[in-house]
């Protein structure tokens, strides 16, 4: 049993290793191949940031991983061995209760104030606050909708359209949305823009992102449908599973160009696109 | 009870009737395993559960084995996803509060309190009687709750409104919620009855010398737990019966105006007008973040009234069966009264992506990640006990070690989820299911099983079977991790909860080999509790009788008879020292009893 | 393997519970009376309790872009004399502890006796202003302030109620002689939760009746 | 009771406190013009001093030991914490905008809500696995 048990704790601490620098390079930053079965591909501006965040942290945490599963692994062996003597008299002692006291109390200082600059950039409304809305997005149950200003960028006005189902957005520029739901909860949650809000009824939330063109080309290198993935991330029903929108992304010309046609195809029968 | 503080005489020991004895039994060994056999039925139910959400996962829309003919006629044998709804909402509220509540504060709580300070029985026996009897009720209208025409409760454990509170938003689930929302009310009162015991046993009803520093840590964390619960819970309480009156009485406190759920306005329906005799509207202008305030507020106190209790008991059988005097035993018990202090001001982690005020995001994050410290002081000393130690790795060891490596894995992820940046990718993912499998089946799970297989020869006067418990071991804690190491990665790959066909996404096609392979381990999983259950009633009836003492442990409930009698102690206490004395160069032996005179 | 220690082999004689042998029942911690500590952490959890429901009603109303003044739908003079009556009930409890603490045992049935009738009549008074309510229309459903109205005030009135029934039953116990000057403590007991009833109604007459 | 010798306290005099407060208050709720922060800051005044004279006198909290305090100290504590938290998000929040409301149609001069056009579509129930990929 000593052997095996000790055993299996190593395995943990090899096989937790292994899936934070090996295999998925959670710490050198995913790679296209890392994609397949870690991360989504990232192609937003902050995407990055958080990315980054989630490694710093998991930097430390191998850290005190290693730590305390090495410990582990080696005191469950080493003294679980049979032997006649007793164990070590000891009570505790107060100069390592301070040692591990302070380490990661500043680690965890660390941590927590290297997360406030970016949540305070993606959520705190500096980029959200007096920028025209590019779109409103419309959750209920269980489809996206979607309401653009139209060319004059003002809503209530008469060429405003609505689609539904799919987003499409211009790439390279701070894009604002005000998010909002009929009935339920649901959250706007899209993978690869590592962006995700609760819509909740009777609230208008901000939100924003810019897609980083390059890094788009980038992660659809080579593929026809560069759409990509709006899933609803908070239950909303039975139909929650299946609540799923597109997100496109058009240069400034096409997009004007789509515009326009929804603004036409508006006015002839009033079908939403999608 | 008599006058306290005095040696009551009374030796008519009249033999009770079997239903006097079993049934309504006022005495604290008794109530503490009928919590215990209520927990593993329901354990059992919960893991069924749990076994289905896994076949959906990986073989969405696949006829159900057995039972789906039965049940799901209409779909040729595939479950419907309302009915994946159900499973994982039944599963939370099952696994929570029937499962790991009463086993830890309602079985453990109830059977070690009294024996571990030297006590004969709870403060209050009746009300601590009446405190089981709520949980009838409960299990009640938890039954109800799914049996009711439709498809049971739809609104995952958090219940957010107004998924639900507006009746058009989950059709067909009918009355199901109510019965939900009663059932967790009968449950509070369940707890609330025993914490109040607790407590006043702990402080008020302690042997001569066992002073507060010499009780066990499984004593302490208890009563942290106990006062936890008394503080956290009504408020859930309250916002309970305000979501019941949504429903019931048609009150608007989670519902704003002018919703349109599935094409009617609830504002325009249903409720009865006593006095104009026709239907009128419901009330609205509430806030749904109202509601996960109030039962965050809860909830996550809840999750240390899940882990506190576990991480006591395997202090315990560590420092037992390390045979060394746990490392830093004040240390211990402030870090758990740390946690249990920040645990009340933390809960805003769980609403990151709510909607909620981005400044307070910033608060929540900081007293989260600063959780962790306590908890790491807490790791460090169970290091500190095993350093140096002389180990028997018996069954009840093994897991009390295999709960604290797993609970390094299980903590180390809520420090992502606390990083509110990376909460905003990782919220509501698999990573978030990974954590809390860690921490609540690996951490709190494992803690119980340990105590179980601990504390067996104390409860029945008898030893499990060491082999069985072994191979129990080994394949639960491989399993474990093959289950639930796993979700991370889906985690990281974005993969949402509470998804009944993941796979109908592109972002998550390719996941479907993970979650095949988490499955198996999940079955495989299940079906080894076999090796468990039958060791269990083995035991009980035909295992090796135990002595009053079998681990030769120093703290005081193994002063007793095995099982102990009516009145526990059959001969007056005086404790000397703290519970841990393995180790100690003032004797011979390698314990020194809490009760011993050197 | 077997590590597992079973030093001593089990022995009937020593390791089984003897049927009859003294309880030992120790006191111990700071002195304060079981049941008065007991009942102290229970008022703890109905604060905590009624913070829920007042801490709602205070974000509510606070969020609401508009709330009607409470006198313009609700018979505040009637309700401030239920207040008054609920307040005196409150005082002849206190009496009525004072009465047995010093033996006086028809004094406390007297005191007691008319802090049920006053309590009585106190919940006698709210269900004829629900009946009233329900029946002009102002029935739960209608707003958020009669939402608020009837939550708060109708768990304040199941707690009075309970307050009654508990008061009738200590009654009871006083009037088959189980109290004196040494033995009262569920006299006080019970007072501490009518008390506590009767700090809530203050609050909640202000801030639902006044405000 | 160990502690009764000095719980001595003049019951009536703290009775007719709690009766004057209360006429007070009430003439001052209704009789003071319109709601505004004073009169609601005098009204929370008389309450809490009302209150704290029922808590202090006839719980006899002022009398009670150490323990009885220390188990009630937590709760003033967490009920500034539970209201201050609720607070922002729920009673100032600033994001609330229930006029989600009908829009007329620019065409038709119809009243429609927007993202219900076409309500039909959600009919609950039935079988999903049909509808894999649908959209
Ligand atoms: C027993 C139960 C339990 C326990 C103990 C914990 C402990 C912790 N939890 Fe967990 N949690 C849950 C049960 C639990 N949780 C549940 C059930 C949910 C989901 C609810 C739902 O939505 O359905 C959840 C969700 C949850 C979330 C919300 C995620 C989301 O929905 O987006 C967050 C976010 O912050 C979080 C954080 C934490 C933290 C920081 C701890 C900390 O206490 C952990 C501290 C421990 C350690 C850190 C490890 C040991 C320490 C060391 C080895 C030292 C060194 C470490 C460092 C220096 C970093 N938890
Ligand atoms: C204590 C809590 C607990 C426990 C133990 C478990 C155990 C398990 N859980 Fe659970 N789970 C939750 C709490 C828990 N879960 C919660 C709160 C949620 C969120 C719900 C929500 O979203 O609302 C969740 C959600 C959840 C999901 C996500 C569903 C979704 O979001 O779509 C999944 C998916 O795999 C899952 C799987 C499992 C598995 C495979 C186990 C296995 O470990 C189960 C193994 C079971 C056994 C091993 C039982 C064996 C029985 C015995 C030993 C009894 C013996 C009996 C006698 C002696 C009489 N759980
Ligand atoms: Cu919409 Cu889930
Ligand atoms: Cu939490």
């Amino acid at each position: 049993m000593r052997y095996l048990f000790s055993l299996l704790l190593a395995a943990v601490l090899v096989f937790g290793v292994w899936t934070f620098v090996g295999y998925d390079n959670w710490l050198l930053g995913p790679s296209p191949e890392s994609y397949h079965w870690w991360w989504a591909p990232e192609i937003s501006t902050y995407g990055q940031r958080i990315d980054f965040l989630f490694r710093l942290i998991a930097m430390m945490e191998l850290v005190m991983f290693v730590l305390t599963m090495t410990l582990l692994v080696a005191f469950v062996f080493k003294y679980s061995a049979p032997r006649k003597d007793k164990a070590v008299f000891s009570h505790g002692s107060h100069k390592l209760e301070m040692t591990w006291t302070a380490i990661p109390a500043g680690l965890l200082v660390v941590i927590a104030f290297s997360q406030m600059g970016t949540w305070a950039d993606i959520k705190m409304g500096g980029h959200t606050k007096d920028k025209p809305v590019f779109a409103e997005i419309y959750a209920s149950q269980f489809d996206w909708r979607f309401r653009y200003p139209g060319p004059d960028k003002r809503f209530g006005t008469a060429d405003d359209f609505d689609t539904a189902y799919e987003l499409v957005v211009r790439a390279d520029e701070d894009l604002v949305f005000n998010l909002r739901s009929h009935d339920v909860l649901h959250s706007f949650f899209v993978p690869m823009l590592r962006l995700k809000q609760d819509a909740v009824p009777g609230m208008t939330i901000p939100i924003w992102f810019n897609v980083d063109s390059e890094e788009w080309q980038a992660a659809f290198e080579g593929q026809e449908d560069k759409t990509f993935d709006i899933i609803c991330a908070e239950l909303c029903g039975w139909g929650h599973y299946k609540m799923s929108g597109r997100i496109r992304v058009l240069d400034d010309e096409s997009f004007a160009k789509w515009e326009a046609e929804q603004v036409a195809r508006h006015f002839s029968n009033d079908e939403p696109a999608g | 009870m008599g006058t306290p503080g005095t040696v009551r005489e009374h030796h008519e020991h009249h033999e009770l009737g079997f239903i006097r004895k079993y049934i309504f039994s006022t005495d604290h060994k008794v109530i503490g395993i009928q919590f215990m056999m209520t927990g593993l039925v329901f354990f059992a139910l919960g893991g069924l559960f749990a076994m289905a959400i896994r076949y959906q996962l990986a073989w969405p829309w696949h006829k159900m084995p057995l039972i789906g003919d039965v049940l799901f006629p209409e779909t040729g044998g595939a479950i419907t996803p309302e009915f994946y709804t159900m499973l994982f909402t039944m599963h939370g509220t099952i696994m929570i509060f029937f499962v790991i509540i009463p086993l830890l504060t309602g079985a453990f709580g109830n059977f070690l309190i009294p024996l571990m300070i030297g006590a004969p029985d709870m403060a209050f026996p009746k009300l601590n009687m009446f405190g089981y009897w709520a949980m009838i009720p409960a299990i009640f209208c938890v039954t109800m709750s799914f049996l009711t025409p439709g498809h049971g409760p739809a609104a995952g454990w958090t219940a957010y409104p107004p998924l639900s509170t507006v009746q058009s938003a989950a059709p067909g689930s009918f009355s199901a919620q109510t019965w939900w929302l009663m059932a967790l009310t009968w449950v509070g009162i369940s707890s609330m009855m025993g914490a109040v015991n607790y407590v006043t046993t702990i402080v008020k009803m302690r042997a001569p010398g066992m002073t507060m520093f010499r009780m066990p840590l499984t004593i302490w964390a208890l009563m942290i737990a106990a006062i936890l619960q008394l503080f956290a819970l009504p408020v859930l309480t309250a916002g309970s019966f305000l979501q019941l009156a949504d429903r019931v009485l048609h009150t608007g406190f989670f519902t704003p105006t002018n919703l349109l759920v599935n094409g009617l306005n609830p504002e325009s329906m249903q409720a009865f007008d006593v006095a104009k005799g026709h239907f009128a509207g419901a009330a609205s202008g509430g806030q749904p973040l109202l509601w996960q305030h109030l039962f965050w507020f809860y909830s996550h106190p809840a999750v240390y009234i899940m882990v506190l209790p576990a991480m006591g008991m395997a202090s315990d059988i560590i420092s037992c069966h390390a045979r060394k005097p746990i490392f830093g035993y004040k240390p211990m018990v402030y870090s758990m009264c740390a946690i249990a202090g920040l645990g009340f001001i933390v809960w805003g982690h769980h609403m990151f992506a709510s909607g909620m005020n981005p400044a307070m995001g910033m608060t929540f994050m900081v007293s989260t990640i600063m959780i962790a410290l306590p908890s790491a002081i807490k790791v460090f000393n169970w290091l500190g006990t095993l350093w140096g130690s002389r180990i028997r790795l018996n069954t009840p060891m093994l897991f009390a070690t295999g709960f604290v490596a797993m609970f390094i894995i299980g903590g180390l992820s809520g420090i992502w989820m606390a990083a509110t940046p990376v909460d905003i990718y990782i919220h509501d993912t698999y990573i978030v299911v990974a954590h809390f499998h860690y921490v609540v089946f690996a951490g709190s799970v494992f803690a119980i099983f340990g105590g179980i297989y601990h504390w067996f020869p104390k409860m029945f006067g008898r030893m499990m079977n060491d082999t069985l418990g072994k191979i129990h071991f080994v394949g639960t804690f491989i399993f474990t991790n093959g289950v639930f190491y796993m979700m991370h990665q889906l985690g990281v790959a974005g993969l949402m909860r509470r998804t009944a066909d993941p796979y109908n996404y592109e972002t998550y096609r390719h996941l479907q080999p993970i979650n095949q392979f988490i499955s198996i381990c999940a079955f495989l999983l299940f079906a080894w509790q076999i090796f468990f259950v039958v060791n269990f009633f083995y035991s009980m009836f035909w295992g090796k009788r135990a002595n009053r003492n079998p681990w030769n442990a120093c703290s005081l409930e193994w002063d007793a008879p095995s099982p102990p009698g009516h009145g526990n102690f059959d001969k007056k206490l005086q404790v000397f020292r703290g519970p841990y004395e393995y180790a100690s160069p003032d004797t011979d032996d390698d314990n020194l009893r809490q009760t011993q005179e050197v | 393997m077997s590590s597992s220690t079973h030093s001593i082999a089990y022995d009937p004689a020593v390791d089984a519970p003897k049927p009859h042998h003294p309880v030992y029942d120790y006191d111990s911690g700071p002195p304060v009376d079981r049941g008065k500590f007991a009942i102290w952490l229970f008022l703890a959890t109905e604060v905590m309790f009624f913070t829920g429901l007042i801490g709602s009603y205070v974000v509510i109303r606070t969020g609401a872009p508009t709330w009607p003044d409470p006198s313009s739908r609700l018979a505040v003079d009637l309700t401030a004399f239920n207040t008054f009556v609920l307040i005196v009930s409150s005082y002849f409890v206190v009496r009525s502890l004072q009465a047995i603490q010093k033996g006086n045992r028809g004094a406390l049935l007297k005191w007691l006796g008319l802090a049920i009738l006053f309590g009585s009549f106190f919940v006698g008074v709210q269900v004829y202003e629900y009946i009233h309510l329900v029946h002009e229309g102002s029935t739960p459903n209608v707003d958020l302030f009669w939402s608020t109205f009837y939550a708060m005030t109708g768990f304040h009135g199941m707690h009075v109620i309970v307050g009654v029934i508990w008061l009738i039953c200590v009654w009871i116990a006083a009037a088959r002689g189980k109290y004196s000057a040494e033995n009262h403590v569920r006299v006080e007991l019970a007072g501490l939760y009518w008390h506590f009833v009767d700090l809530v109604w203050v609050l909640l007459f202000t801030i639902v009746y006044l405000f | 009771m160990s502690n009764q010798e000095h719980s001595e306290f003049d019951a009536n005099k703290v009775f007719i406190a709690l009766i004057i407060a209360t006429a007070i208050e009430v003439a001052w709720g209704l009789k003071m013009p319109g709601p505004n922060w004073w009169v609601w800051g005098g009204l929370i005044t008389i309450a809490f001093y009302k209150g704290m004279l029922i808590f202090q006198y006839f719980m006899h909290f002022k009398f009670e030991g150490w323990i009885v305090k220390g188990l009630i100290l937590p709760t003033p504590i967490l009920i500034m914490i539970v209201v201050g938290a609720i607070m922002p998000d729920v009673g100032f929040n600033q994001r609330l905008d229930y006029e989600l409301t009908d829009m007329a149609d620019p065409v038709t001069g119809e009243i429609h809500r927007i993202g219900q056009m076409d309500v039909g579509e959600h009919e609950s129930g039935g079988a999903p696995a049909g509808e894999e990929g649908e959209h």
